[in-house]
């Protein structure tokens, strides 16, 4: 669609500010967190907090960190994600407008999803589906191995 | 901006402590100068917001000079008229209404028609009012003393003597904030339960965990009692155990009744908010789950983690509530409920019919000229019968906190109530 | 180190596919071959273990030529004489034994005593064998007919035709190993229920997720069932919904009966083994926790993690059917069970003693000349009465799969037999 003189111009600037906040939010509050691995890094949000003592506690403390089950893989979608979940999360923190008690997003869990194969893929081959369709939820089962809610 | 700023704040520096608190303050207003986070959801308590079966709903009144309330809950008795004839002859048949929340809790107390219905003691104030600080005063530093004295005033006279509902501490040891029981009828009720279990002279204070106390705080008020005695002290009778079957056991025993039903002069009991009891049969005490948190879950409060103390019916707060254990959907966490409480809710209603038919069954039978033997095991049947569908109906939570206990409790009812119709044929 | 090597292996390759599989091969050793863990599984299946209330006790018998079994399940029927009471005048009367494995199916129906109390059709053989590829056969290559030619065979005749116990043809397609409903008594079921949801021509093979799939292919046995018709056809009542009342009035619009009781001349009916069907309405199902999470649990074999193919009981194996998700220790997963399967079993006494009280009733009014006109009302609800007791009795799980359904559904039961008894004497 094409926009006419003036309302191109409000987007324009309504962009710009968007972009703007954005940056200020992100570099506040730490969302460049979001482009290490350390796991401190996110408990750089107390809200985070919770998640880093639990992990922690978790058997997996010794082998994953949180990018290792909350980021892909591959490098380009590992740095998308990274970037997008950052900005949705600092831009989350600093407007306070998130639910007390946090959820997973799906596509992230599915994010998740595929981690727990990355690593375990061999002992869990044989009960995969065939199809992608079929693949089975592992947290169903096993929600709490990232660390207990 | 200002917003993220400030939260960091916070979380640096939880309370400012801002006024000294100690053993005689009782005034929330105060306590909330320190903690007015707290203080703000404590506040709250006056909202009525109605759930499918819980909640309140606010019904407006014309206020008059004995009771000024513009404001009450809706009716039970009107809302399932059976509740009249089961209490027929009783002061709740007068006037029964849903319960709201806890900044009510006095004044609904003051103005029920109950009052009038039938003179009451001051040992109704134990559950309706701060009387911490007024027991100690009553008994010279003696909290066991004062409550005594208080329990034998009539009530009017123990009014005068209270000013504030349930405040911070009837709950709150005022220098450390500790949680602590300060109502003689659990810390004594919990020491005969505790004895009957083996365990001599339990003190909750010093022995309780800090998980328990997270639920006996609310157990001061939320259980079955009676008034023993002409000095009408305060007991909860749990002697024998909680579960249903052992406080009926524990009553039977002792010969106590509430009254004689008016229509078919049985010797029958009341059963009131069991809630810690049947709470304890649930599937979540077992799993150590508490009242605090479903019903003052912690809450993010700028970047800090408080208990809500706005204390209310966890479907206005699945999300608080629930999910921190249940990963499933607010409108799914709200379905499940209501699909226990609808069970819950058909089952109850076959209970109450079969109770009823046996109340009109011994009204006629006792108007046909039947002799008391005649009607003695029919009679017998009743109080039993009516006792159990009480007991949950009086439970608060319909069904909830223990469904399958719940379920089990208003089918050996439906047995009793129909062999007592049984008994008047045979 | 060879331990190492060879768990690398499995781990890369899990199945070795020595031998081709197709649509006729019915012989689970030969899929063994390709499958040989799952097969150990499966062979356990004659293992004989008891619970408190589940599993099997092994009692010895001599065999004779009628029955050449050496050992069998212990006698519900001994363990709790009410029952012949109840179904007076049926062949279940005569022998009903706890279940056990699925090894055993096939013997345990060919020798039951029903078998001489009464002639029954091919029909049975549906759950109690392999028949997927004697269906084929029997309808070349249509599954439906096959069905019924044997339904409409006498069952010594249709023996003939079956050799294995369910095996791994009837839950799995040979080529992909995935699940598959091979059942047409639940395909048809199924489809039935769905429509009464207003989904049209429902294909559970086509439609149904993996998820799914691992309750229903036990939903294909593991459920209440009628013969319909002088051809036998074997029919899942779930048109109207798979909750007991739905089915209930299923029953009674067709007028089906079961048999004429004995003692009451009451037309009666019994249930049959819902466990899919309470299992719906539980809080599992609710989650998505299936038949096979609890009784098929993933077991780790070397490097593999495969499914437990030594159905039964889970009381037997806690820690792989329960922990995952639940993380308390054994022994308290175990009292969990217990306390709900103890409330259960005292409800459903209360209920069976209220029936068979209403049952002797009847009896003596049938002896005392009574008319059938009289005895109608009281009949009626006997059917009723029964029928909701039986549902649950017939259950396998003592009320774990849904603890309040089945204690609303006791509690009517209940609510029933004693309205039949007053039917009577008004
Ligand atoms: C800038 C503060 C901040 C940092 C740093 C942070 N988080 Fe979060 N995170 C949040 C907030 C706020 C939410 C709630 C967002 C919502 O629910 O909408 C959240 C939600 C989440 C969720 C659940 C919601 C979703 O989007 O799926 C996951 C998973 C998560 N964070 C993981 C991480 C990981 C892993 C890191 C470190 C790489 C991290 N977070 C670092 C603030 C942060
Ligand atoms: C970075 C690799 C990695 C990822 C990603 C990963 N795991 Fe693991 N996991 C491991 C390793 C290594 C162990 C063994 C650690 C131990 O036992 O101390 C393990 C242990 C486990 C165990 C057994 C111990 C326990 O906690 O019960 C389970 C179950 C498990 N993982 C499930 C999962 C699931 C489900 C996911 C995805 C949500 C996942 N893992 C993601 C590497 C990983
Ligand atoms: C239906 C429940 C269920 C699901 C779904 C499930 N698991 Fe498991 N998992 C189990 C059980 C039960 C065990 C314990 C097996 C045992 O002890 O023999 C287990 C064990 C494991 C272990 C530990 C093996 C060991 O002994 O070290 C890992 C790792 C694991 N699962 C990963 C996964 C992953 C990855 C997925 C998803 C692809 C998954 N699981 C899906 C139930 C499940
Ligand atoms: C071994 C895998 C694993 C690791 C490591 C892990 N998580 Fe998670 N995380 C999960 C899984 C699985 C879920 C989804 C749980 C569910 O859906 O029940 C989750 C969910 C979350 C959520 C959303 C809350 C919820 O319950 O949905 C947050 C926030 C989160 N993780 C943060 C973190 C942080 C921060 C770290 C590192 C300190 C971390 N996770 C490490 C597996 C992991
Ligand atoms: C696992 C969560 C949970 C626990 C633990 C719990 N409750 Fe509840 N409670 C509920 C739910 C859900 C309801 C139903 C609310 C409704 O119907 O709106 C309820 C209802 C109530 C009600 C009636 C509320 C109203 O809105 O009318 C009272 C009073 C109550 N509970 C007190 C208690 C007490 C006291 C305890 C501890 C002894 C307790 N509850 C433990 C969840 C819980
Ligand atoms: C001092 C006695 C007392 C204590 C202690 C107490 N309550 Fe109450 N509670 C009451 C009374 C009285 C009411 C009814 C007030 C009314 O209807 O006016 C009530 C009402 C409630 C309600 C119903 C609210 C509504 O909207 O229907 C809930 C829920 C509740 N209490 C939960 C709790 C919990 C949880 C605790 C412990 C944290 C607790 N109570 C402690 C006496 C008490
Ligand atoms: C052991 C504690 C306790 C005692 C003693 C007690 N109450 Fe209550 N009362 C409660 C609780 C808890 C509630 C809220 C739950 C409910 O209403 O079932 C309540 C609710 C009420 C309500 C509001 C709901 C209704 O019933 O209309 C009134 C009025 C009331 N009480 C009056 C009295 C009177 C009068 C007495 C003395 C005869 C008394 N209470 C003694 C604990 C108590
Ligand atoms: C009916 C009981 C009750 C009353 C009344 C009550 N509280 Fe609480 N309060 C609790 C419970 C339960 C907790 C949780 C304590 C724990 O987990 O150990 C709590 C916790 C607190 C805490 C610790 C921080 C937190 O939020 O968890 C503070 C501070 C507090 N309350 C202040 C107050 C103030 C101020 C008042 C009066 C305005 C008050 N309370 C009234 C029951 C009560
Ligand atoms: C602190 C943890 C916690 C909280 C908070 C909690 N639950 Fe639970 N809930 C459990 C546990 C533990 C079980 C037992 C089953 C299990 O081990 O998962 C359970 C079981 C249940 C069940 C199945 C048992 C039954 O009675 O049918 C339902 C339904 C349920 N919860 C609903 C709720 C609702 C609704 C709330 C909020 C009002 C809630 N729970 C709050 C931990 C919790
Ligand atoms: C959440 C776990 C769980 C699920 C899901 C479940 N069951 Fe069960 N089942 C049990 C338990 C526990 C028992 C009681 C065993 C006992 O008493 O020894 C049981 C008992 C049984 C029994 C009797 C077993 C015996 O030892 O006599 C049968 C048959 C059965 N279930 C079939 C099913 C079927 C079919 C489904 C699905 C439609 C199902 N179960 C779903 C846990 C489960
Ligand atoms: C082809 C019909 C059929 C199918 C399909 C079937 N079952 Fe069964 N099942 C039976 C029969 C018949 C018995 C009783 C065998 C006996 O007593 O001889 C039985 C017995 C059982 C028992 C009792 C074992 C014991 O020790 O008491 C359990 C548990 C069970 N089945 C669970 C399942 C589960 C779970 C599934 C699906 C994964 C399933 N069944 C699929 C017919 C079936
Ligand atoms: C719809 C499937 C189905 C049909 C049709 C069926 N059964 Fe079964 N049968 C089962 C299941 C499932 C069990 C195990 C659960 C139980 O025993 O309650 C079982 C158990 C049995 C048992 C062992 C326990 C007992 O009752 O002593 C016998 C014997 C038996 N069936 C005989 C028969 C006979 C004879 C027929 C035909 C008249 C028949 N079955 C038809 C599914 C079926
Ligand atoms: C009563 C039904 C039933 C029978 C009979 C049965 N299986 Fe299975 N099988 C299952 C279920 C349920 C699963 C889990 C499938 C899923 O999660 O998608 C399964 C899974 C499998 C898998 C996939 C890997 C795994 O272990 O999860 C293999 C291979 C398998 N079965 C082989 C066999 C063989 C070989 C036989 C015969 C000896 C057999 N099955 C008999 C129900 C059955
Ligand atoms: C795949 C996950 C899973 C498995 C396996 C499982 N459960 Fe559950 N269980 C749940 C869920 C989910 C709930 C509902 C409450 C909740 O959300 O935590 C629940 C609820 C319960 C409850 C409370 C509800 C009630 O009916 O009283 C009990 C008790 C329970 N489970 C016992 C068991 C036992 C025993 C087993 C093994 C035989 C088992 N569970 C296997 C997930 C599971
Ligand atoms: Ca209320
Ligand atoms: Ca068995």
């Amino acid at each position: 669609m094409r926009f006419r003189g003036t309302e191109g111009a409000l987007v324009g600037i309504a962009i710009g500010l968007a972009a703007g906040v954005g940056i200020y939010t992100f570099v506040y509050a730490k969302g460049g967190s979001y482009m290490t691995n350390d796991p401190a890094a996110c408990a750089n949000c107390h809200v985070m907090q919770d998640y880093y003592d639990a992990w922690l506690k978790s058997p997996h403390r010794a082998v994953a960190v949180c990018n290792d089950c909350h980021t892909p893989h591959a490098l380009v979608p590992k740095y998308a994600t990274k970037a997008s979940n950052g900005f949705h999360h600092s831009f989350a923190f600093t407007s306070g407008r998130f639910k007390d008690t946090l959820r997973i997003k799906p596509h992230n869990l599915a994010i998740t999803e595929h981690a727990c194969r990355r690593c375990h893929e061999p002992i869990t081959h044989a009960i995969e589906g065939p199809r992608e369709s079929d693949m089975l939820s592992c947290v169903r089962c096993h929600a709490s191995v990232g660390h207990l809610r | 901006l200002v917003n993220i700023v400030e939260r960091k704040q916070e979380g640096r520096n939880p309370f400012y402590r801002v006024v000294d608190l100690d053993d005689t303050t009782s005034d929330p207003a105060v306590w909330g100068k320190n903690f007015p986070m707290q203080y703000d959801g404590y506040m709250r308590t006056v909202d009525q917001t109605r759930t499918r079966f819980g909640g309140s709903e606010a019904v407006p009144r014309t206020p008059t000079a004995a009771d000024p309330r513009s404001v009450v809950a809706q009716s039970k008795l009107e809302e399932d008229p059976r509740l009249k004839t089961i209490w027929a002859g009783y002061a709740f048949a007068r006037d029964f209404r849903e319960e709201r929340g806890h900044a009510h809790m006095l004044d609904d107390q003051t103005y029920t028609e109950r009052q009038i219905a039938a003179k009451q003691p001051g040992t109704c104030m134990h559950c309706h009012a701060s009387v911490y600080v007024p027991y100690m005063k009553l008994g010279d530093g003696d909290l066991i003393r004062g409550f005594e004295k208080m329990n034998a005033m009539p009530y009017a006279e123990a009014r005068k003597l209270v000013e504030h509902p349930v405040a911070c501490i009837d709950c709150h040891d005022p220098e450390t904030m500790q949680l602590r029981v300060t109502r003689p009828g659990f810390l004594e009720g919990i020491r005969a339960l505790k004895a009957s279990q083996g365990v001599a002279d339990y003190d909750v204070n010093r022995m309780a965990t800090r998980q328990e106390m997270r639920a006996f705080v609310c157990g001061q008020c939320h259980v079955e009692y009676y008034f023993k005695g002409p000095e009408k002290r305060l007991v909860y009778p749990w002697a024998k155990g909680l579960v249903v079957d052992s406080i009926l056991a524990y009553y039977d025993e002792s010969g106590h009744k509430d009254w004689v039903h008016a229509a078919t002069g049985a010797e029958v009991l009341k059963a009131q908010h069991p809630e810690f009891e049947m709470w304890n049969q649930g599937i979540h005490a077992r799993s150590g789950v508490t009242c605090a948190d479903c019903h003052m879950p912690y809450a993010r409060v700028g970047g800090l983690k408080i208990s809500d103390h706005h204390v209310q019916s966890p479907m206005l707060n699945l999300n608080r509530a629930c999910q921190t254990c249940h990963n499933w959907p607010e409108t799914e966490l709200a379905a499940r409920v209501e699909i226990i409480q609808g069970r819950h809710f058909e089952l109850r209603n076959r209970a109450m019919d079969a109770v009823v038919a046996l109340i009109q069954d011994l009204e006629a039978a006792r108007a046909a000229g039947r002799t008391d033997a005649d009607l003695a095991a029919a009679r017998a049947l009743q109080r039993r019968g009516q006792f159990l569908l009480d007991f949950v109906e009086a439970e608060n939570s319909s069904g909830f906190h223990a469904p399958q206990e719940a379920a089990r409790i208003l089918g050996a009812s439906i047995d009793l109530s129909r062999q007592g119709q049984l008994a008047l044929r045979d």
